[in-house]
């Protein structure tokens, strides 16, 4: 049992991850509430479905920094959709996914085809994409969704009514999160092209005399991701309940850094849906504790900051430590080492 | 000499080289009398050492196989702390110069002590370039809100402000320093044996170790390079500013990114030329002001900043598959 | 005579500024194990390459399967075809586990859609039954030594249901044993009409196994001769246009201690090791594979500290924490995975041999001496006979001898008193060996310590004056070479 | 095209940021302005708030030659170099929406005076949750000074007027987005489970605040009071988690500042009591150079829908 737990890579984050938790908790008990929890699922819900795509992107050894700016651009084409064409939920979800995937189908295709690094040719779109979604908008808001549409953002599963009459339960929204929870999976694990990302992301050159076509795979990911942050903004302005052309400003960034501190690889090859999900939820843990820590505002960034490198670099330590435990050759005289 | 000629041309440098001119003649023709102005190329050589340096300072880091997310709140917080100090000693003694120096040798300490500490967290902690620096810009951003409590530090002496906007024999102060961090870069890379060492670093680090390369001590140290990099770049903009706060510059991160990687230095490190990522900043530098003297709606300028990101390289991509081709 | 299996015909391969293949052709036949041979940088890779789909050749090169002409080879295609190719550097994938390593390419191949973990698990468990080798499927490939990295590379390869598998050095970190084992099941593949080429410079090894040669000197092919038409000598005076021979040096007894090492225990990776290398001599370490001899070198070089033990350099004790302390006291390693340990491929020639003595060349503001090191790397080019000459030629162009050739020269130019080299004529010709082992010696003669690590006993016996043998992490046997023989050895290591 | 054009008058309104609804308003009424009186009206800004952005683009202005540049800092000392050369080069300076550095400025025009808003919205918030109880302030930045101006002069006054006022927790942060508001004011409800109150500051910050309350079920217990644009506030003002909001006319700050711009060039200075058609009533201060457009406007479920901002 313990040997099997050992071999599972994301202990230490699971580590970290209680541990933070356990140390919330004791200042502010609150923390341990099944209302806190929902709070937490209702409000990161879209970091993970995120984080999600960007893992696939990641895993390959690329990397998108125009998420932010393809989910802004989703939305406010969500929003138009509704106001403007259909109150029909369904094809309202059909045509953000549809949009999400032609704008990852244009990093693919830079990407792949004309081999521009994936950073650059991201930020290229990010800054092409962004500029067109605010010129169009000139940065409003779009209010004025459609009644339907917010009743459906207001749906609760599992309904409990609370001591003080209110009602609480699992966010409707989880019915994105929880697909792409397991379609991104399903993919990876059990899918020949999902193993053909982790190939890629180890060794592209060995991956394409095995007969996987790299450039295909690329465009696939970028697709898919693409159809994730369709889904996403769908789970996001139902939420919110209008379109802000400028929420997502920097979002970008938060969601490779919960995907790294999960355990992913910048270079690729690395990483998993267990593992991304733990880093957005130490995300999410650290900044929901904050608050229920009662940390003052001007000591909060600093207490993150210090977080995130001090629990990174635990990791990091354990990792090395490892690492040399693995060369191990049965000496003989000596007890042999797991190889 | 043709034939030299030529393979100037064909390098990535020169590829640089052509487009500059072009959109140069083109914003000239566009607009002789603004963007050619005596005043504009003055203000041009005001606006581009701050942001050249910042890309330079990112192309060290991304070299090495890396990359700085905390490059802007370095430059900040190092102001910060060292306008804190010029400003209070200032204050407290009058003495202009001596507090001008105060401020600018803690400022260059401070980014020294910050590059440092992400060399550490790098380098001998060996935590992925990206999140440690991610980590640092959260935490070099919080302790600046934590001493500016949101608000500009301010009242340097009026002879630091000749720093950012003066200038000796008719070139900007800025444009000076600048020249020094180029000629200093250029050296460092090219003709250096740390240099050498950062490039076969930012390849193959195994290899580089295996060959009695001091891997972590030289990561340690390019990050401290970058980092006072980063503080040269902050005092420029406290004097031009004439005042220090932690949101100045934050557009810079990403945009140093773009000038390093159009500049030709390979994303993934062991490249990068420091006339690339000049030329590059240059470009994206005339491009913005140019397009600005225009009056080009600004969401506009950054989709065609984007796309010439792209184009630029699409072009690379299609002549190096032509010469491959041949 | 049935129709080969395979036709190569008027095969050419152009790379700006080297003709790699010239016009050749040969063929195939059904179940028979064929060598092909030919110095470093012959084209032998080139060729492979070409039957693998990963490169085009020239116009007018044809290549025939059974009979049927194939118009376009690509990856794919190739494998559809039953080609499969076992390469030098192995490409497997470092980040998947032993059993995706093995099995995954059958998926491609087969265009599934879907991974069958169940599937997977049988398959990749037959394919190493076959080979005889038991490797945990779930580790993950990186932790794995070289030489398990190759056997699952192999495992692969049978996984494939390949009609021809190419194995292009296949043995270079393989122990004697585990040779004998792959040529057991190479048999065993030919038995059941699978066809294999064979790539090595391992003389022994080529007529122990192969049925025909192929022999291509420069890009060009000189002929393809049976079993029995030929000798060793005639077999290498075709391939290098030249008579070579496998010298075995006089054994020599020294006694100025230069390094020893006392009591050097590393948990779980050696024990209790002791030896000494003295002035002038080449001291081998040899064993079976996995038998810990890099982990010993390396702590030697301060890549790896040791937990106890000391090293005594002319007598006095000195502590090495990493390379740059090893290196203060005159000790050169050179390590045995050329690609990921001893090369920056994607650099030039000049900048990889320059590397190792930054220090010496630069002045005392760290700015490097130019013209000296152009000096340098010219000389060492000269020296070491690099081909081609040009130091700016990426180190990955290089073919795999010249690469290793790199790796000595910038080691050599740092001027050691010690010198490790572990495995140091993996993958390189005959001819090289011998230039190699010619030039080891001279350098033992100049008053150099030598350590040679390496599987190869007949290497061993060649150059060396003493031997150590280690098994299991320890030192079983410290024996001078006078009059030894292979299996005074082998009956240590085992 | 351009050059033939240069004796036409040109004033350039730059916002600290373009593309947020707030100052796409102000643009509205600056380019009417333009229309209006026959300038050319320049309304151009950095795309984030970052002071450096607009340091260079007022560069770049400059070299255009312009005729008065107004200008909201996002940061006042930032911006006085380069304005000092604006000045130097003969170009009137204006402030509008946020204080530059005074010994630059020719005229600065205020849509409101700080102190009295910032007292206003703590008037509000005790007229909703009564003089004593806890309560929290949740703002759009950390080191946006015009925010930070009118929480200080909200404090001090509290302070004063009302000792019975608990403030739990220093000014929370929200990135200027409703998202991160609407996160962190569960978690301040959660770890304050006595809250009475919350003053949001800067536009989207209430209504995040709001959200969160109306998800808490706590629309009666919380009272959200604010700086809110009112189109956006609809929903939140009907369903009551957002009890009033206040603010000015964005559209006609923009205006005025064209306005005063325009006078300004042909020789009229603004006089306290001035009356300035489509705005109101204008009062300057005695230092002749402050104008404030008027008092800010409230708006509750019933009014709401009356504004067009
Ligand atoms: N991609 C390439 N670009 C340019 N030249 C190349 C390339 N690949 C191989 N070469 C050159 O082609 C020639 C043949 O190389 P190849 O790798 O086929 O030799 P080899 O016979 O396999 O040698 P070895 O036994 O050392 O592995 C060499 O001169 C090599 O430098
Ligand atoms: N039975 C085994 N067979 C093959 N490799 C093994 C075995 N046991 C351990 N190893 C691997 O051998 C490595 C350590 O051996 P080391 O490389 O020091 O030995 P070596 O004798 O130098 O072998 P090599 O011939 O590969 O250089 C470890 O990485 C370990 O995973
Ligand atoms: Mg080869
Ligand atoms: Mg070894």
């Amino acid at each position: 049992m313990f040997k099997k737990l050992r071999k599972v890579k994301e202990l230490p984050l699971i580590i970290v991850l209680v541990v933070i938790s356990i140390f919330i908790a004791i200042v502010n008990p609150s923390f341990l509430t099944v209302e806190n929890f929902l709070d937490l699922l209702k409000s990161n819900l879209v970091l993970a479905m995120m984080a999600l795509g960007m893992l696939l992107i990641l895993l390959t050894g690329g990397i998108d920094v125009s998420a932010a700016s393809v989910i802004t651009a989703v939305n406010v084409i969500l929003g138009q959709t509704l106001m403007h064409v259909t109150q029909n939920i369904l094809f309202a979800i059909v045509v953000a996914c549809a949009a999400g995937i032609i704008m990852g189908l244009i990093n693919g295709l830079l990407i792949s085809m004309l081999k521009i690094p994936p950073i650059v040719a991201t930020l290229g779109t990010m800054s092409m994409i962004l500029g067109i979604v605010l010129y169009t908008t000139n940065g409003n808001w779009i209010t004025g969704i459609p009644q339907n549409f917010i009743d459906f953002g207001r749906i609760v599963i599992l309904p409990r009514t609370l001591a003080d009459g209110r009602v609480i339960g699992i966010p409707i929204q989880v019915v994105f999160l929880i697909p792409i929870i397991v379609l991104t999976w399903f993919v990876l694990r059990h899918t020949v092209i999902g193993r053909g990302i982790y190939a890629m992301g180890g060794n592209i050159e060995s991956a394409e005399r095995m007969g996987f076509k790299t450039k295909r795979i690329i465009i696939f990911v970028y697709s898919l991701e693409g159809f994730i942050i369709g889904l996403s903004a769908v789970a996001h302005t139902s939420i919110m309940r209008q379109v802000d052309p400028n929420a997502f400003l920097g979002f970008e960034m938060q969601v490779i850094a919960a995907v790294v501190l999960g355990g992913a690889s910048t270079l690729g090859g690395y990483g998993s849906v267990l593992g991304t999900l733990i880093g957005v939820s130490i995300f999410s843990v650290i900044n929901n504790g904050m608050i229920l820590m009662r940390i003052p505002t001007f000591w909060q960034k600093i207490a993150v900051g210090l977080i995130i490198i001090s629990s990174i670099s635990v990791d990091m330590i354990q990792k090395q430590k490892e690492e040399k435990m693995k060369v191990c050759v049965d000496v003989e005289g000596e007890e042999l080492y797991a190889v | 000499m043709q034939s030299k000629l030529k393979k100037v041309f064909s390098s990535k440098e020169g590829v640089l080289f052509v487009i500059f001119v072009l959109i140069f003649i083109l914003m000239s023709i566009l607009s002789p009398h603004k963007f050619l102005s005596n005043y504009n190329i003055q203000s041009l050589a005001y606006q581009l050492p701050e942001f050249g340096i910042l890309s330079l300072s990112m192309m060290l880091i991304i070299m090495t196989g890396g990359i700085n997310l905390s490059l802007t709140f370095t430059a900040t917080l190092s102001m910060i702390v060292g306008g804190l100090a010029m400003s209070s000693s200032f204050e407290s003694t009058g003495m202009a110069f001596l507090s001008v120096l105060i401020g600018v040798v803690i400022m260059l300490l401070v980014s020294a002590v910050l590059g440092m500490f992400n060399g550490l967290v790098v380098s001998y902690i060996g935590v992925t370039p990206m999140l440690a620096t991610l980590g640092a810009s959260t935490l070099f951003e919080g302790i600046s809100l934590n001493i500016t409590k949101g608000g500009a530090i301010s009242g340097f002496p009026f002879m630091f402000l000749n720093i950012g906007n003066s200038a000796i024999l008719g070139i900007p102060v800025p444009m000076i320093i600048f020249i020094v961090v180029l000629v200093y870069m250029w050296i460092l890379l090219e003709k250096s044996r740390m240099g050498a060492a950062i490039v076969m670093i930012g390849c193959n680090p195994k290899v580089a170790e295996y060959s009695g390369i001091r891997v972590k001590k030289i990561l340690f140290q390019t990050y401290i390079i970058s980092g006072i990099l980063a503080g040269i770049a902050g005092i420029i903009m406290a004097s031009r500013y004439n005042s220090a706060k932690e949101s100045y510059g934050s557009s810079y991160l990403l945009q140093s990114v773009a000038a390093s990687v159009l500049g030709g230095t390979n994303i993934s490190g062991g490249e990068g030329k420091v006339l690339g990522t000049l030329l590059a900043a240059m470009i994206l530098q005339i491009i913005s002001s140019g397009l600005n003297i225009f009056g080009l709606n600004r969401y506009l300028t950054n989709v065609l900043m984007g796309f010439i990101l792209i184009l630029v390289l699409a072009i690379n991509f299609i002549t190096d598959y032509l010469k491959k081709n041949k | 005579m049935a129709t080969p299996l395979i036709e190569i015909d008027h095969i050419s391969k152009f790379f700006p500024g080297v003709k790699a293949l010239q016009d050749v052709s040969f063929s195939i036949e059904t179940g028979e194990i064929h060598a092909l041979i030919g110095e470093n940088g012959a084209g032998k890779s080139t060729l492979i390459k070409i039957l693998s789909g990963i490169y085009q050749p020239e116009p007018g090169g044809i290549i025939r399967m059974e009979g049927e002409q194939l118009s376009h080879l690509d990856p794919l295609t190739s494998l559809h075809h039953g080609i499969v190719v076992i390469y030098q550097d192995f490409s497997l994938f470092p980040n998947l586990s032993v059993l995706e390593n093995i099995t995954l390419g059958r998926f491609v191949k087969r265009g599934r859609k879907l991974v069958d973990y169940k599937e997977m698990r049988k398959v990749a468990s037959k394919s190493l039954e076959q080979l005889g080798v038991e490797i945990d499927l779930d580790t993950s490939l990186g932790d794995l030594s070289v030489a398990r990295q190759q056997l699952v590379a192999i495992a692969r390869a049978l996984a494939n249901n390949a009609k021809l598998l190419i194995l292009d050095e296949p043995t270079s970190s393989l122990s004697s044993s585990e040779v004998d084992k792959l040529f057991e099941i190479m048999r065993s593949l030919k038995s059941r009409g699978i066809s294999l080429l064979f790539i090595s410079h391992k003389l022994d090894e080529l007529f122990a196994i192969s049925d025909r040669f192929s022999i291509l000197r420069d890009g060009r092919y000189i002929g393809t001769y049976g079993e029995n038409e030929l000798d060793d000598d005639q077999l290498i005076a075709l391939m290098v246009g030249r008579q070579i021979n496998y010298t075995i040096y006089p054994k020599r007894y020294l006694d100025d201690p230069l390094l020893e090492v006392q009591h050097l225990t590393k948990k779980g990776n050696y024990k209790d090791i002791n030896f000494t290398l003295h002035k002038g001599e080449i001291l081998g370490i040899t064993g079976l594979v996995g038998a810990g001899r890099t982990e010993v070198v390396k702590s030697i070089f301060g890549l790896n500290s040791s937990d106890e033990g000391s090293i005594l350099f002319e007598g006095k004790e000195i502590t090495i924490k990493n390379p740059t302390d090893a290196m203060t006291s005159g000790i050169a390693f050179i390590p045995e995975n050329r690609l990921s340990e001893g090369l920056v491929l994607r650099k030039s020639m000049r900048e990889n041999l320059a590397l190792t003595i930054l220090e010496s060349l630069s002045n005392s503001f760290g700015l490097i001496d130019q013209s000296e090191r152009e000096k340098i790397v010219k000389e060492w080019v000269a020296r070491l006979e690099i081909r081609p000459d040009n130091p700016d030629l990426l180190a990955a162009k290089l073919s795999g001898g010249n690469q290793q050739r790199v790796v000595i020269a910038k080691w050599l130019a740092t001027e050691p008193k010690i010198l490790i080299v572990d495995e140091p004529t993996n993958g390189i010709d005959v001819g090289a060996k011998a230039e190699i082992h010619k030039l080891l010696r001279s350098l033992a003669e100049t008053g150099l310590g030598v350590i040679v690590v390496s599987s190869e006993l007949p290497e061993i016996l060649s150059i060396c004056d003493r031997v150590v043998v280690m098994r299991r992490g320890r030192v079983t046997a410290d024996l001078h070479c006078e009059g030894l023989n292979q299996e005074d050895i082998m009956s240590k290591a085992i | 095209a351009q050059e033939a054009e240069d004796d036409k008058i040109t004033i350039v309104v730059m916002p600290k940021l373009v593309g947020i609804p707030y100052f796409n308003a102000s643009e509205e009424g600056a380019l009417q302005a333009g229309e209006d009186l026959g300038v050319e009206v320049i309304y151009t800004g950095p795309t984030t708030a970052d002071a450096a952005e607009q340091v260079k683009m007022l560069e770049d202005l400059i070299s255009k030659g312009v005729d008065v540049i107004a200008v909201a800092p996002n940061d006042a000392v930032a911006l006085t170099p380069v304005l000092m050369k604006a000045k130097n080069a003969g170009i009137v300076i204006f402030d509008w929406d946020t204080p530059a550095d005074p010994s630059v400025v020719d005229i600065s025009v205020h849509q409101i005076d700080d102190q009295k808003f910032g007292e206003h919205m703590w008037d509000l918030l005790v007229e909703e949750m009564g003089p004593t109880g806890e309560y929290a302030i949740v703002t759009g930045g950390l080191s946006a000074a015009n925010l930070n101006t009118w929480i200080d002069y909200g404090l001090d006054y509290a302070k004063m007027n009302y000792p019975g006022l608990k403030l739990v927790t220093d000014r929370v942060p929200t990135d200027e987005k409703q998202q991160v508001a609407y996160q962190k004011t569960l978690d301040l409800i959660k770890a304050y489970p006595n809250l009475k109150g919350i003053v949001g500051v800067s536009t989207p910050a209430p209504l995040g605040a709001a959200q969160a309350v109306q998800e808490k079920g706590k629309n009666d217990s919380i009272a959200v009071v604010g700086s809110s644009l009112p189109t956006d506030s609809g929903p939140y003002l009907e369903d009551g988690s957002l009890r009033v909001g206040t603010l000015w006319d964005p559209a006609k700050l923009g205006y005025l500042t064209v306005v005063l711009a325009y006078n300004y060039l042909n020789g009229t200075k603004p006089y306290d009591g001035q009356e300035i058609e489509n705005v109101g009533t204008i009062t300057v201060w005695d230092d002749n150079r402050t104008v404030i457009m008027g008092p800010p406007a409230d708006f509750t479920k019933e009014n709401y829908a009356s504004y067009s901002f």
